[in-house]
């Protein structure tokens, strides 16, 4: 057996383990703790799984948001940690979510029949390959550069990123490449998320929301 | 708050700087190495976020005021949104520009790719600081607002 | 075409630095007014392009399918206009309104931004792209509801939050596994794979009901639909005819119609529970409407209501279209079902915003929503009274206006395909008509409360709205009459047929749907 | 089911856990974890999703290029799957800005209501 998928599954039950922790324990500093370890457990699957981009930004998105939560708990007196939760909506979310289990359970074991199946773990489609007018919508042919038009051609676009990204991008960086060159539109979506987030933190933390009119009623 | 105590504000002098320029080193060569804007983005705040955190709010303001933050988060956002309009005129939105392509390895190379990294780095560094400055110094109602110097930033917009 | 996107993006990012300049003063509308006027002018050159085919725009001209796409074809054209529409009148609302509020900055900046996300999930040919833009316009509208950092407002921004990142992570998922079993991102290649790789097996199914969840939620379908009827009421009124006009919309209904036609293909599983998600929303929205003692809140779940409508409809369009390879005689229901819904979809859009506006004017002249409290505005805010009236028979699908021709033609659609054999299409169409009697009931009651009767406590010196929000208003209000026009020939051609024929076109022509030979070619090779 | 299907199951597993965490508790920070766990599990399916195993022993190969042009052929053939990583990116980001919003909202509502219960934060009802 692979010892990167023992290794792997021993970190994703840790991952469980913490998780299940962060959530039971009543303490909210310990659940936090707890979560920041499960966090450092994402951080090294994404660097055995050869993703050390990842690993850096989740390490330093995890710092800050540690951070932030700490001083958020640290200086506000809660004293609701011990309430009961209500067993009505667990108990009917345990079903749904079992249910779902179910399904994936289903989805993941691979029936062995024809038709398009989920690819086990470490084999991607990339590993694919098909002629080359399968990356080509039809009847397109010139859509496939001439010089490449006889080799055999990935099957995921995952797989021609990685094909063509070098000499296309020249980013020696892959993943920076899609990032800022071939989905460079989808990341400019990415920062304009982060901008909305902190312009929507500044307009929910505003002092005065509205002023007031000396005859506003109550709406209930 | 005031700040930490002596050791910590010690330990932060000498490595807030070595953070930032972690974090300069990330973003300028993101597509070389690991990295990119986001994490050197990221990084840089988290420098600016340990001196707040050691020093106090009040003196983080000598650096870097939550106005800075704010304005050169937008700066960045629409120096990227430029960077695509630029390729938007010269063909596509978008468009990388071959001639600049540049040799694989060098830090000049991929074109329009490290300009992109900078202006990344610098909104998500400046938006997340100011994010963290405006969720540190909220206080509530009622208590003493001598602690929250740049949050006025929100009331003078509203006097005005 | 990306200029859709960019402009409300630009606006989005200069705002907070313009805001800081001018202050609550109403100026602070005016960038976003020109913009949004700039956008529909540029949607309207979408609508009006004497090419009929669709249009595809690749981002960095990358070629198919390595790159990200920008697709406008007829759907995402009426939707597109449709959303240019009711922003410029909000904004033109907001003018006015917002002065109550602090930081119009911060306002417009969110408000564009939102602009943006949604122009960009209409206009997105690729599944992630959709995604991101997905978030924008979610997470913009997040802290929009929160706007007014009121408890309730705080409670009901929360609530939508955590159940909105929920629909998002659904979503992803789905995106993962799409991308793991077809290993592409494209809407139209993955279309293309799943049509070559035969039928639909079960981790498609998987991803399909993770899709589902995800958009039902953002859709507010009615399992899914608790963060509604606290949201929408929260917002400051211009967000709240956002919210309920458009939003739900483009990010729920639209990408739903996306996926299940032109991505899985139609199968009538998705038909038949988007039908009884419709139906379901139909019938509870109505009923919990009745009930409501807040303008708002009613308003809010009359649009559950209605976005009902609009889902059976698509939904039936969807089960017919399906069957109409055995059955021949059911595509013509299913064009007429899936033109019911779209029709619907624009006038819900036109009463609906007109509806909150109007309730943001009388909370704006009266302070209070509730509506025991309200009465004799009929008088006292005579454009705010009439343009209420419009909305008000609008939506309870009184004859002269739009919103009596598209309930008829849902209606008749599905008792249409009923009486070609397939009875259980009575259930949907007895209870669209008991709903469309039971809207009439409430808005009757609303009309009694808030227009009628003698003057109370908290409407006595009520003065008409200002002028921005009266012309905003009277403008949908004709607009609401007016979209009558749509079952003309000549405009239903040029509106709304475009759209259905993108849904209902086969094989090798739903391919076209995301790559027109023509883009292909006109995609400069830069890289060669 | 194979073996090679069980790192999916648990990142479903965790995926549920964080559903879990957001439905039945009801302090406002647990739900802020249980989010942050649900986004963890999205963000461990999609890295999973591109993993790509050797066909010998060893560590998997990096999608990024450290030595000559000339050794990019043998990383088309052998690295792992760059475009999840650059979709998981984005969505670590999207994850911290919902974190974002979400905490500045629970400080909001703290100052509010005074509590993280969300038992006790319900004006809202109907």
């Amino acid at each position: 057996m692979d010892p990167l998928l023992v290794l792997l599954l021993v970190l994703l039950g840790f991952m469980l383990i913490g998780s299940l922790i962060a959530i039971e324990t009543r303490d909210l500093l310990s659940s936090i703790i707890s979560i920041g370890a499960v966090g450092l457990a994402l951080n090294v699957v994404f660097l055995m799984l050869g993703a050390p981009d990842l690993a850096i930004t989740q390490a330093v998105v995890e710092i800050i948001i540690l951070v932030v939560l700490l001083r958020v708990i640290l200086t506000r007196r809660d004293e609701s940690y011990a309430t009961s939760r209500s067993t009505l909506a667990v108990g009917s979310v345990l079903l749904v979510l079992g249910f779902l289990v179910a399904l994936v359970f289903g989805a993941l074991s691979r029936s062995g029949g024809g038709g398009l199946q989920m690819r086990p773990f470490g084999d991607p489609l990339m590993n694919e390959s098909g002629p080359a007018t399968a990356m080509a919508p039809a009847g397109e042919p010139q859509a496939v550069p001439p010089e490449h038009r006889t080799e055999a051609m990935p099957q995921s676009i995952g797989g021609a990123y990685l094909k063509y990204g070098l000499e296309k991008t020249r980013a020696a960086n892959y993943v920076t490449g899609i990032l800022l060159d071939y989905r460079a539109y989808d990341t400019l979506g990415e920062a304009t998320v982060i901008f909305v987030a902190v312009i929507g933190a500044y307009a929910v933390l505003r002092k005065v929301g509205r002023h007031r009119h000396g005859r506003d009623v109550v709406n209930r | 708050m005031g700040g930490m105590s002596l050791i910590v504000k010690n330990i932060t002098r000498l490595v807030a700087a070595f953070i930032a320029l972690f974090g300069a080193y990330i973003v300028l060569y993101g597509h070389l190495t690991p990295g990119g804007g986001f994490a050197g983005g990221v990084i840089l705040a988290s420098a600016l976020v340990l001196v707040v955190l050691a020093f106090g709010e009040e003196f983080s303001r000598q650096i870097f005021s939550h106005g800075a933050a704010r304005v050169s988060d937008s700066a960045g956002a629409l120096v990227f949104l430029l960077v695509g309009l630029s390729g938007y005129l010269a063909g596509a939105f978008f468009a990388n520009f071959p001639d600049l392509l540049g040799t694989v390895g060098r830090l000049a190379s991929a074109g329009t790719i490290p300009i992109s990294n900078l202006a990344i780095g610098v909104k998500v560094g400046a938006g997340l600081f100011g994010v963290f400055l405006a969720l540190a110094l909220f206080r509530r109602r009622g208590e003493r607002r001598s602690m929250e110097p740049d949050l006025e930033v929100f009331d003078t917009e509203a006097r005005s | 075409m990306p200029l859709l996107v960019a402009v409300p993006l630009a606006g989005g990012f200069l705002m907070p630095l313009v805001g800081r300049l001018t202050g609550p003063r109403r100026a602070a509308a005016i960038l976003p007014i020109v913009m949004a006027a700039g956008i529909l002018v540029l949607a309207l050159g979408l609508l009006f392009r004497s090419d009929p085919t669709p249009l595809t725009y690749w981002m960095g001209a990358w070629r198919f399918p390595v790159g990200i796409s920008l697709v406008a074809d007829g759907l995402s054209k009426l939707v597109l206009l449709v959303i240019a529409v009711i922003s410029l009148l909000a904004l033109l609302f907001s003018m006015d309104y917002m002065t109550r509020y602090t930081s119009p900055g911060l306002y417009y900046s969110l408000f564009m931004l939102m602009l943006a996300g949604m122009n960009g999930v209409v206009l997105a040919g690729d599944l992630f792209n959709l995604f991101v833009f997905l978030e924008i316009a979610s997470i913009a509208s997040y802290a929009l509801v929160a706007f007014g950092t009121e408890a309730d407002e705080l409670e009901a921004s929360f609530k939508y939050l955590v159940l909105g990142a929920i629909a998002s992570v659904f979503v992803l998922v789905g995106i993962a596994i799409v991308y793991n079993v077809t290993g592409h991102l494209n809407l139209a290649k993955i279309a293309e794979v799943l049509r070559a790789g035969g039928g639909l097996t079960v981790p498609l199914y998987l991803a399909a009901a993770f899709f589902l969840m995800g958009f039902g939620l953002k859709a507010a379908m009615v399992p899914f639909h608790a963060w509604l009827p606290d949201a929408h009421p929260s917002a400051p009124a211009p967000i709240s005819a956002m919210l309920s006009g458009v939003l739900i919309k483009a990010c729920g209904v639209y990408v739903l119609c996306r996926l299940v036609f032109s991505v899985f293909g139609n199968h009538e599983a998705f038909g038949v529970i988007l039908v009884v998600m419709g139906t379901l929303s139909m019938v509870l929205g109505a009923l919990m409407a009745t009930g409501q003692k807040d303008l708002k809140r009613l308003l809010a779940y009359s649009s559950i209501s209605q976005v009902g409508y609009v889902v059976t409809a698509i939904g039936a369009g969807v089960v017919s279209f399906a069957w109409s390879t055995s059955e021949p005689a059911l595509a013509a229901v299913a064009a007429l079902a899936l033109f019911g819904g779209f029709f619907h979809l624009v006038n819900h859009a036109i009463f609906k915003s007109l509806l909150f506006l109007c309730s943001g004017s009388v909370e704006h002249a009266t302070g209070t929503r509730l509506l025991a409290r309200l009465g004799g505005l009929g008088q006292r805010m005579p454009v705010t009274g009439w343009s209420l009236r419009a909305g008000a028979l609008a939506i309870s699908g009184v004859p002269p206006f739009g919103g009596f021709w598209s309930k008829l033609i849902i209606i008749v659609a599905l008792v249409q395909a009923a009486a070609l054999g397939h009875w259980a299409f009575y259930v949907p169409a007895v209870l669209a008509v008991a709903v469309a009697v039971v809207t009439l009931v409430y808005y009757a009651k609303v009309q009694r409360w808030v227009l009628g009767g003698e003057p109370s406590a908290a409407t006595a010196d009520a003065r008409e709205a200002p002028l921005g929000m009266t012309v905003a208003m009277a403008l949908l209000a004709v607009l609401s009459l007016a979209s009558a026009a749509i079952i003309h020939p000549a405009v239903k051609q040029r509106l709304i047929d475009p759209a259905t024929k993108v849904l209902t076109a086969q094989g090798a022509e739903a391919s076209e749907v995301g790559v027109p030979a023509a883009a292909l070619t006109e995609a400069a090779d830069r890289r060669e | 089911m194979t073996l090679e299907m069980m790192p999916y199951l648990l990142a479903f597993v965790l995926l549920v856990i964080g559903l879990y965490a957001i439905v039945a508790k009801r302090n406002v920070i647990k739900v802020i974890v249980g989010l942050v766990i649900i986004q963890y599990a999205t963000n461990l399916f999609l890295i999973l999703v591109g993993y790509r195993r050797l066909a010998g022993e060893g560590a998997p190969v990096v999608p990024i290029l450290t030595g000559p042009v000339s050794e990019a052929g043998r990383l088309a053939e052998q690295a792992v799957d760059p475009l999840p990583q650059a979709l998981i990116l984005t969505s670590i980001v999207i994850g911290l800005s919902v974190t974002a919003l979400m905490v500045a909202l629970a400080i909001r509502l703290y100052d509010r209501y005074g509590t993280f219960d969300t038992g006790r934060i319900r004006n809202l009802r109907g």
